[in-house]
C-alpha cells in the first residue's frame, strides 16, 4: 500500500502531462482505499451480511462503508478534474505544464 | 533537477510511512481492535435492530446515515461543478459528431444486452439491504449503461431523450430523497437522518434510499460522460 | 436537551437542500434564484445565531445523529468553533450572495447563474458541516463537500487562467484530502472508533506511537495545505486571485479558515490522547507562522495586481493565526481564534470592495486604478477602511488578534516575537498606503479618462457595511475575546471536560 | 485633592470637530459652509475646553469610561492637569489656524479634502490629550499620523509624495516600537493606565525595564524629532504653511513630546527614573540634538526650513527639562510646550504672510520688508526675541526654570548648554531682523501694504500672547497655574506657590 503510494505522489509531483498528474492521483486513492479495506479483513472472514447462514468472524462492515464513501469522493474529484482538463486543453490548446507555464512568465 | 527533489521527498515519506504502517496491529487477525470495539456492535445488533442483514448498508444508511448524506452532496456538487465548469456552450463549432465507428456486431450486443443489464442493476439496488450489493454499485451499473447505449445509438438521441427539465430534477433526486427521509426520521423517531422502526416500515425506507442512490449514481455518471464528450467535440 | 438542539443538523442540510434544489428550480429564472439563495443564506444565519445563543448559555450542544450514541452514530457538536466560524460564515455568505447579484451578471453566462448560487449554497452547508463533525471521517465528508465547490467556483471566471488555478488547487487539495484519509485510515485501524474524543481516550492503549506520529504527521499537513500555511501556500495567489471577486472572498475568508479548524480539532485530538507531547507541533506552528507573515506581507508588497495582493496578505494574517495557536498561550490562542474572525469579515470586505473597483473598470493593475476615488468614491472609502483593519491600526477590527498574540508571545516568553508581529503590521501598511495612495492622490496614469461610474447599491451596502464593522471591530474586542475564553482552555487542556 | 468627576466633555471635545470635519467632507463643496462649520467647531472646542478649567485648577479631574475595548483595557478619558494644559494650548491656536488657513488657501486645490483632515486632526491632537490609559492614546497617535499625511502630501508634487511617504516611514515605525513597549507594558503589569504618578513596579528585572524604557521613548521620540529621528521634519516642509505651522508648533510634534512627558511622569514614575539613571542619557542626546539642531538651522537659507529646525532644537527642550526630574524643570518643560507653540506659530504665520504678499521664502530676500509689513515683522521681531530668551518674553520664563532645574538637579553643565543655546538662536534669528529693518528694500515696485487682516490678525493675537505669557506668568487665569498643578501632580508634592 505503502508503495503504491508513494508511487502515485511521484507521478503527481513531477509528470509534465495534466493527465497524468490525475491518474497519479487516482493511484495514490487507491492506495489508500486498500489500506482501508485490508485493515477491516480477517483471515477466513466471511462478508458481513447476517441472516444468510455465514457465520463468524464476520470481516469489518465499517471499513466497507468508509471505502464506499472515499472512492465516491475520489469519483467526483476525477470527474471535475477530466473536465477542467478538456477546458484547459481547448483554451490553451495543449496540456503539457511546461508549455502551459511559458505564455505566462 | 525538479524530478530528483521529487524523488528524494518522495523516498523519504515512503520510508517514514513504512515506520509507521508497520506498527498496525497485523490485518487479519480476528481480535485485534478494528473488529472489537465499533465492528463488533454494529455486528452483534443482528436483524432485529438493523432490519437489514448487510451490515453494511446498515451502517451506511443507518448508524453512519450522515456520511451518506455527505457523499451523495459531494457527488451532486460535482455533477453541477462540471456543469458550472463547462468550457463556454455557443454553437457547435464542427458539423455533428458522426457516430464512433462501431462494429454492427457490437451494435447488436449492445441493443441485445441491455434489458438484462438493467434488470441487473435493479436487482442490485433492491437487494442491497440483504445481499451484497446497494445504492452506488447499482447506479454505477445502471451509468455504464447509459454511456453504451450513447455509444452505440449516438449521444444526441439519448441527450433528446432525456428533457432538459427532467434532467435536472433527477440529478437532484438523490439528496432530496435523503433529506426528505431525514426530515420523517426527525417526525418520527425524534431524532435526523433516524430510520422508522423495524418492520416493514424500514425495509421500505432503506429501498427508497437505495433506489434513490442508485438513480442519484447514473444520473450523475451520464451527466459527467455527456458533458466531457459535448467538451470533446465542440 | 430542548427543541433547539435540532436546530443543529438543519443548519447543515437547509443550505444543502437549498443548494440542490436551486438548479433545479431556476435554470430558467435567473434572478428568481439568486433571492433565492440569499433567502436561504439567511434562514441559515437564523438558524447559527440561535444555536449560538443557545451554545453561550447552555454550553456545548451536542446532537446524536440518526439517534445513535457517540461511538456507534455520529455526533454533531456545536462548540466555541462554531459559535466564532458558523456566525461568521453564515454572516459572510449572506453578504457576498448579496454582492454577487452584479458580479454574477458579467462573469457568468445566464444558465450558470443557478448553478453559481448551488454551489455557494453547498459550500456553506459543507462548512456548518465541517465546524459541527466531532467524528473524523464525517470531518473529512463535509470538507470535501465544500472543497469540490470551492475548486468549481475558482473555475467559474472564464478564460485558461482560471481554469489552470483552479486545476492547481483541485490537485493540491485532493493530494492533502488523501493524506487526511489516510491519516483516519491509521487512527481507525489501531482504535477502531471514529469518533475524536474516543480515539483520543484509545490511542493510548493502542501503544503504536510511530503509527499515531505518521497519523498526527499526515493531519497536520493535509491541513496546513488547506489553510495555506506558508510552505504549503503556493496554490492560493493563482486562486484567489483570478478567481472572481465574491469567490475569492468566500475562499480567503472562510474556507481557509477551515484548514485551521481542522488544525484545531486534531490538536485537540492529540492532546487528549497525550501519546507524545505536542511541543514539536507547536514550534513548527510558529516558525511557519513567522515566515508566513514575513513572506507573505514581503510579496504583497512587489505585486502590482490588486487582488494578488490581497491573497498574499491571506497567507500573512494566516501565519499570524498559525503563530497565535503555535504559541500555546491561553492569550496568544485566544488572539488567534478572535483573528480568524476577523480577519474572515475584514478579507471579505477587501476583496468585494477591489473587486468593486476591478469590475467597473475592467482594469486590475494597482496603477491603473489611479485617481479613482473621485468616480467612485463609495467603494474606494470601503476599500480605505479594510485596508486599515487589515494593517490592524488600533481602533479596527485587526488590533484584536495582533494584540493578543504579541502578549501571547510574551507569555511564552518569546519577545522577539513581537518584532515579527509588529514588522508583519508595518509591511502590510506599506503596501495597503501604496494602494490608498493610488486610489486617492495620484493623478490618473498616461491621462486615461476613467469612465467607470459607481458600483451598484447592491455591492455598495455590504462592502460599506463590512469596511464601517471593521473599523470599528475593535471595539467589541473584550466582548469577543471572553466570548472564546472558554474555548481557547478548552483547546489547550483539550480539557477532558469535553 | 482628586475627586473623579464622570463628565461628558472630555469625549465633547474631540467630537465636535470630528463632526466637523464629517460635515466638511459631506457638504464642503461650495466654500460658504466650509468656513462656517471649521469655525464653528473651532470655537465650540475652544468654549469645551475653557469651560473645564476652572474646574481641573480646583484639582476635580473629568473622567469618561467608554466600557472596555480589550480585557483590562477601558477606552477612555480624564481630564488631568497635563492633559488639560496641552488641550488649551493646541484649542487655542487651532482656532487662529483655521481662521489663517481660510485666507491662506483660499482659491487652492482639493480644499474639501484638505479642511476635513485638518479638522479630524485637531480632534485626534485634543483626544490624545485627554487619554486615560496608553491604548487610547495611541489609537489617536496613530489615526493623527493618518490624518496629517493628505496634508503633508497636500499639493500632489512628486517631492510632497516623496516626503509624504518618508513622514509615514518613521512615524509608523515609531508607532510599532511604541505599540511593542505597551505590550510589554501589559504584560508587566496588567494595564495601561496613566492616572497615577508611577505605574512601573521598581521590582521588575532591570533588563526589561530598559527595553520597555527604550521602546516607549523611541516610539514617541520619533515625533518628538529627537535628533535620531528627526529627518521627517524638515523634508515635511513641503506642506503648505497653515499645516506646517499646525504640525509643527501644535499637533504632531507637541504629540510627541507631550507622549513623552506621560511616558516619563505617568509609565515610569519621578522616583523610579531617578534611581535607574536612563533619563540621564536621553537628556545628553537631547542636549546634543538642541546644539546641532542649531547649528543646522544656521546653515538653512529657506525661512521655513530654518523654523522646522529651529522646531527639533526647541523639542529637545521639552525632553531635557523632563530628563532633569526636578519639580523647577519639569515645570519648565510643560510651560516650553506653550511658549515654544505660540512663539513658533507665529513666525510661520509670518514666513507664510511674506510667501502670499511678497512671493519671498528665503532669509536673504528680507532685505526691507520692515518697511513693507511693519506689524508682520513687529510681531516676528516678538517672537524671534522670545526664543533668544529676551527677559520679559515667554522664552526667558523656559530659560529661567530650565537652568534653576538644573542646578536644582545638581547639573550645571546644562546651564551652560542653555547658554550656548540661547547665543546660538541669537545668531540665527538677528539676521533676519536686521534684514527687514536695517536694509533698504531692493525692490521699489512693493508698496506699503499690510497681508490682509485674516492673515494679520492671528499673527498680532500670537504674538501678544508670547508677551502676555511672558510677563503675566503668575497671573491666576494664566496657563502657568496649570502647570504647576500637573507638576505637583507627577511629583506628588505641594508647591509652595500661592
Amino acid at each position: 500500500m505503502v508503495v503504491l503510494f508513494a508511487v502515485g505522489l511521484y507521478i503527481v509531483l513531477t509528470s509534465q502531462n495534466l493527465l497524468k498528474k490525475i491518474i497519479g492521483l487516482n493511484i495514490m486513492e487507491t492506495s489508500v482505499f486498500g489500506l482501508i479495506v485490508t485493515s477491516g479483513m480477517v483471515d477466513g472472514g466471511s462478508p458481513p451480511l447476517l441472516g444468510r447462514g455465514l457465520e463468524a468472524p464476520y470481516a469489518s462492515p465499517v471499513t466497507h462503508a468508509l471505502v464506499l464513501t472515499g472512492i465516491v469522493v475520489a469519483l467526483s474529484v476525477t470527474a471535475l478534474a477530466l473536465v477542467l482538463i478538456v477546458r484547459v486543453k481547448r483554451e490553451c490548446g495543449s496540456i503539457e505544464l511546461d508549455e502551459l507555464l511559458e505564455p505566462e512568465e | 533537477m525538479r524530478s530528483a527533489l521529487a524523488l528524494v521527498l518522495v523516498v523519504v515519506l515512503a520510508a517514514l510511512m513504512m515506520a509507521g504502517v508497520s506498527q498496525l496491529p497485523p490485518p487479519g487477525e480476528a481480535d485485534q481492535a478494528v473488529h472489537r470495539h465499533v465492528a463488533a456492535n454494529y455486528l452483534a445488533d443482528g436483524v432485529e435492530e438493523g432490519g437489514t442483514g448487510n451490515r453494511v448498508t446498515a451502517v451506511l444508511l443507518d448508524y453512519r446515515a450522515l456520511d451518506t448524506y455527505g457523499e451523495v452532496v459531494v457527488i451532486f456538487a460535482a455533477l453541477i461543478a462540471v456543469l458550472l465548469v463547462r468550457s463556454a456552450g455557443g454553437p457547435r463549432t464542427q458539423p455533428p459528431p458522426r457516430r464512433v465507428p462501431v462494429s454492427p456486431v457490437v451494435d447488436q450486443v449492445i441493443r441485445l444486452m441491455t434489458p438484462f443489464i438493467a434488470l441487473f442493476a435493479l436487482f442490485m439496488i433492491i437487494e442491497g439491504h440483504v445481499l451484497p450489493g446497494g445504492g452506488f454499485q447499482g447506479g454505477v451499473v445502471l451509468g455504464a449503461l447509459m454511456i453504451l447505449l450513447s455509444l452505440a445509438l449516438g449521444p444526441d438521441r439519448l441527450r433528446g431523450a432525456l428533457h432538459t427539465g427532467a434532467l435536472f430534477w433527477l440529478r437532484a433526486v438523490a439528496p432530496l430523497a435523503f433529506t426528505v427521509s431525514a426530515l420523517a426520521g426527525l417526525g418520527l423517531v425524534g431524532w435526523w437522518f433516524a430510520l422508522p422502526e423495524p418492520g416493514w416500515m424500514r425495509e421500505f425506507a432503506l429501498v427508497l434510499l437505495e433506489l434513490a442512490i442508485g438513480f442519484g449514481g447514473a444520473a450523475a455518471l451520464t451527466g459527467f460522460f455527456l458533458s466531457l464528450e459535448e467538451d470533446i467535440h465542440r | 436537551m430542548s427543541a433547539a438542539v435540532h436546530l443543529l443538523p438543519l443548519s447543515v442540510v437547509l443550505p444543502i437542500t437549498a443548494g440542490v434544489l436551486a438548479p433545479a428550480l431556476f435554470h430558467r429564472r435567473h434572478n428568481a434564484c439568486s433571492w433565492w439563495a440569499i433567502t436561504a443564506a439567511a434562514l441559515t444565519l437564523a438558524t447559527t445565531l440561535t444555536l449560538v445563543s443557545e451554545a453561550l448559555d447552555g454550553g456545548l450542544v451536542r446532537y446524536p445523529v440518526g439517534g445513535w450514541p457517540a461511538p456507534y452514530g455520529i455526533e454533531l457538536v456545536f462548540d466555541g468553533l462554531g459559535i466564532l466560524m458558523g456566525s461568521a460564515a453564515g454572516l459572510l455568505t449572506l453578504l457576498i450572495l448579496i454582492a454577487s447579484r452584479a458580479f454574477v451578471q458579467t462573469e457568468a453566462t445566464p444558465q450558470r447563474h443557478s448553478l453559481f448560487h448551488g454551489l455557494v449554497l453547498i459550500n456553506l452547508g459543507g462548512m456548518n458541516g465541517f465546524l459541527a463533525a466531532s467524528d473524523l471521517f464525517n470531518l473529512f465528508v463535509f470538507m470535501e463537500v465544500f472543497s469540490i465547490s470551492a475548486y468549481a467556483l475558482v473555475a467559474l471566471a472564464r478564460g485558461p487562467v482560471a481554469a489552470l488555478a483552479a486545476l492547481k488547487y483541485l490537485i493540491v487539495g485532493a493530494v492533502s484530502s488523501m493524506l487526511v484519509l489516510l491519516a483516519i485510515a491509521l487512527l481507525h485501524a489501531q482504535t477502531g472508533s471514529l469518533n475524536m474524543s474516543d480515539i483520543g481516550d484509545r490511542l493510548a492503549a493502542a501503544q503504536a506511537p510511530a503509527a499515531a506520529g505518521l497519523a498526527l504527521g499526515c493531519l497536520v499537513v493535509g491541513f496546513l495545505v488547506k489553510a495555506a500555511v506558508f510552505p504549503l501556500h503556493f496554490w492560493l495567489p493563482d486562486a484567489h486571485a483570478s478567481a472572481p471577486s465574491p469567490v475569492s472572498a468566500l475562499l480567503s475568508g472562510l474556507v481557509v479558515k477551515m484548514g485551521i479548524v481542522g488544525l484545531i480539532r486534531t490538536r485537540m485530538l492529540f492532546a487528549e490522547a497525550d501519546i507524545f507531547s505536542l511541543v514539536a507541533l507547536d514550534l513548527l506552528l510558529v516558525w511557519l507562522g513567522v515566515a508566513a507573515i514575513v513572506i507573505g506581507a514581503v510579496l504583497a508588497m512587489i505585486q502590482r495586481e490588486l487582488k494578488l495582493m490581497l491573497a498574499y496578505s491571506t497567507v500573512t494574517n494566516m501565519g499570524y493565526i498559525a503563530l497565535g495557536l503555535g504559541l500555546a498561550t491561553p492569550a496568544a490562542v485566544g488572539g488567534a481564534l478572535a483573528h480568524m474572525g476577523f480577519h474572515a469579515l475584514i478579507k471579505t470586505g477587501l476583496f468585494l470592495s477591489a473587486g468593486a473597483l476591478v469590475l467597473s473598470t475592467g482594469l486590475s493593475r494597482i496603477d491603473d486604478l489611479r485617481g479613482l476615488a473621485q468616480r467612485m468614491p463609495v467603494s474606494s472609502a470601503a476599500l480605505t477602511l479594510a485596508l486599515l483593519a487589515v494593517a490592524g491600526l488600533p481602533p479596527t477590527a485587526g488590533f484584536v488578534g495582533k494584540w493578543q498574540i504579541a502578549l501571547g508571545a510574551l507569555e511564552a516568553g518569546q519577545p522577539w516575537l513581537i518584532a515579527v508581529v509588529m514588522s508583519g503590521a508595518l509591511l502590510t501598511l506599506a503596501w495597503a498606503i501604496r494602494i490608498i495612495n493610488s486610489l486617492y492622490f495620484l493623478p490618473p496614469a498616461r491621462g486615461q479618462v476613467l469612465t467607470a461610474d459607481e458600483a451598484p447599491l447592491s455591492i455598495r451596502a455590504p462592502i460599506l457595511m463590512l469596511g464601517l464593522v471593521a473599523m470599528v471591530g475593535g471595539l467589541a474586542g473584550a466582548m469577543v475575546l471572553e466570548w472564546i475564553e472558554p474555548l481557547s482552555f478548552r483547546i489547550l487542556e483539550a480539557g477532558h471536560g469535553h | 485633592m482628586v475627586t473623579e468627576l464622570f463628565d461628558l466633555r472630555p469625549v465633547l471635545a474631540p467630537l465636535v470637530s470630528a463632526l466637523c470635519a464629517l460635515g466638511i467632507v459631506l457638504l464642503g463643496h461650495h466654500e460658504r459652509w466650509r468656513i462656517a462649520l471649521s469655525l464653528a467647531a473651532a470655537v465650540v472646542k475652544f468654549a469645551l475646553v475653557w469651560s473645564m478649567l476652572p474646574a481641573t485648577l480646583s484639582g476635580t479631574v473629568f473622567v469618561f469610561n467608554a466600557g472596555e475595548i480589550l480585557p483590562g483595557l477601558p477606552f477612555a478619558f480624564r481630564v488631568d492637569a497635563l492633559g488639560m494644559f496641552f488641550a488649551l494650548v493646541s484649542s487655542t491656536l487651532w482656532v487662529l489656524t483655521t481662521i489663517y488657513a481660510i485666507a491662506y488657501m483660499r482659491g487652492s486645490h482639493a480644499l474639501r479634502r484638505f479642511f476635513g483632515f485638518f479638522a479630524l486632526c485637531i480632534s485626534t491632537t485634543v483626544a490624545i490629550a485627554f487619554a486615560e490609559n496608553l491604548l487610547t492614546l495611541f489609537i489617536f497617535y496613530e489615526l493623527l499620523t493618518l490624518c496629517t499625511y493628505p496634508l503633508v502630501i497636500h499639493s500632489g508634487t512628486l517631492k510632497a509624495r516623496r516626503a509624504g511617504r518618508r513622514y509615514l516611514a518613521y512615524t509608523l515605525s515609531g508607532g510599532a516600537a511604541l505599540l511593542a513597549g505597551m505590550a510589554l507594558l501589559y504584560h508587566l503589569t496588567g494595564s495601561l493606565s496613566l492616572s497615577q504618578p508611577g505605574l512601573v513596579d521598581p521590582a521588575t528585572p532591570p533588563k526589561t525595564l530598559l527595553i520597555l524604557f527604550v521602546l516607549l521613548i523611541g516610539g514617541f521620540a520619533v515625533k518628538a524629532a529627537v535628533m535620531p529621528l528627526h529627518a521627517w521634519l524638515p523634508s515635511a516642509m513641503v506642506a503648505p504653511t497653515p499645516v506646517s505651522a499646525l504640525l509643527h508648533a501644535v499637533a504632531v510634534v507637541k504629540a510627541g513630546s507631550f507622549g513623552l512627558l506621560r511616558v516619563i511622569y505617568n509609565v515610569f514614575g519621578v522616583n523610579l527614573l531617578a534611581s535607574l539613571g536612563y533619563t540621564a542619557v536621553l537628556a545628553v542626546i537631547a542636549a546634543l540634538t538642541i546644539i546641532v539642531a542649531s547649528l543646522m538651522a544656521l546653515r538653512q537659507d529657506v525661512i521655513k526650513l530654518r523654523l522646522a529646525w529651529s522646531t527639533i532644537s526647541q523639542l529637545s527642550y521639552i525632553v531635557l527639562a523632563a530628563c532633569l526630574l526636578t519639580p523647577l524643570a519639569a515645570l519648565a518643560a510643560v510651560i516650553h510646550i506653550a511658549n515654544q507653540a505660540f512663539a513658533k506659530i507665529t513666525l510661520f504665520f509670518v514666513a507664510g504672510a511674506i510667501e502670499k504678499r511678497t512671493g519671498k521664502t528665503r532669509v536673504s530676500e528680507l532685505d526691507g520688508l520692515g518697511q513693507i509689513m511693519p506689524w508682520t515683522m513687529g510681531a516676528c521681531t516678538i517672537a524671534c526675541l522670545s526664543f533668544m530668551g529676551v527677559p520679559l518674553l515667554a522664552g526667558f520664563i523656559t530659560k529661567w526654570y530650565l537652568s534653576a532645574g538644573a542646578l536644582a538637579a545638581g547639573m550645571p553643565i546644562y546651564v551652560a548648554v542653555m547658554m550656548l543655546s540661547a547665543l546660538l538662536n541669537a545668531t540665527y534669528w538677528l539676521p533676519i531682523i536686521y534684514r527687514a529693518y536695517f536694509k533698504p528694500c531692493p525692490d521699489p515696485s512693493l508698496s506699503r501694504e499690510e497681508p490682509e487682516i485674516l492673515l494679520l490678525g492671528p499673527i498680532l493675537a500670537c504674538a501678544a500672547y508670547v508677551v502676555l505669557l511672558g510677563i503675566g506668568a503668575q497671573a491666576p487665569a494664566m496657563p502657568f497655574a496649570l502647570a504647576e498643578s500637573a507638576v505637583n501632580f507627577a511629583f506628588g508634592l505641594e508647591l509652595s506657590r500661592p
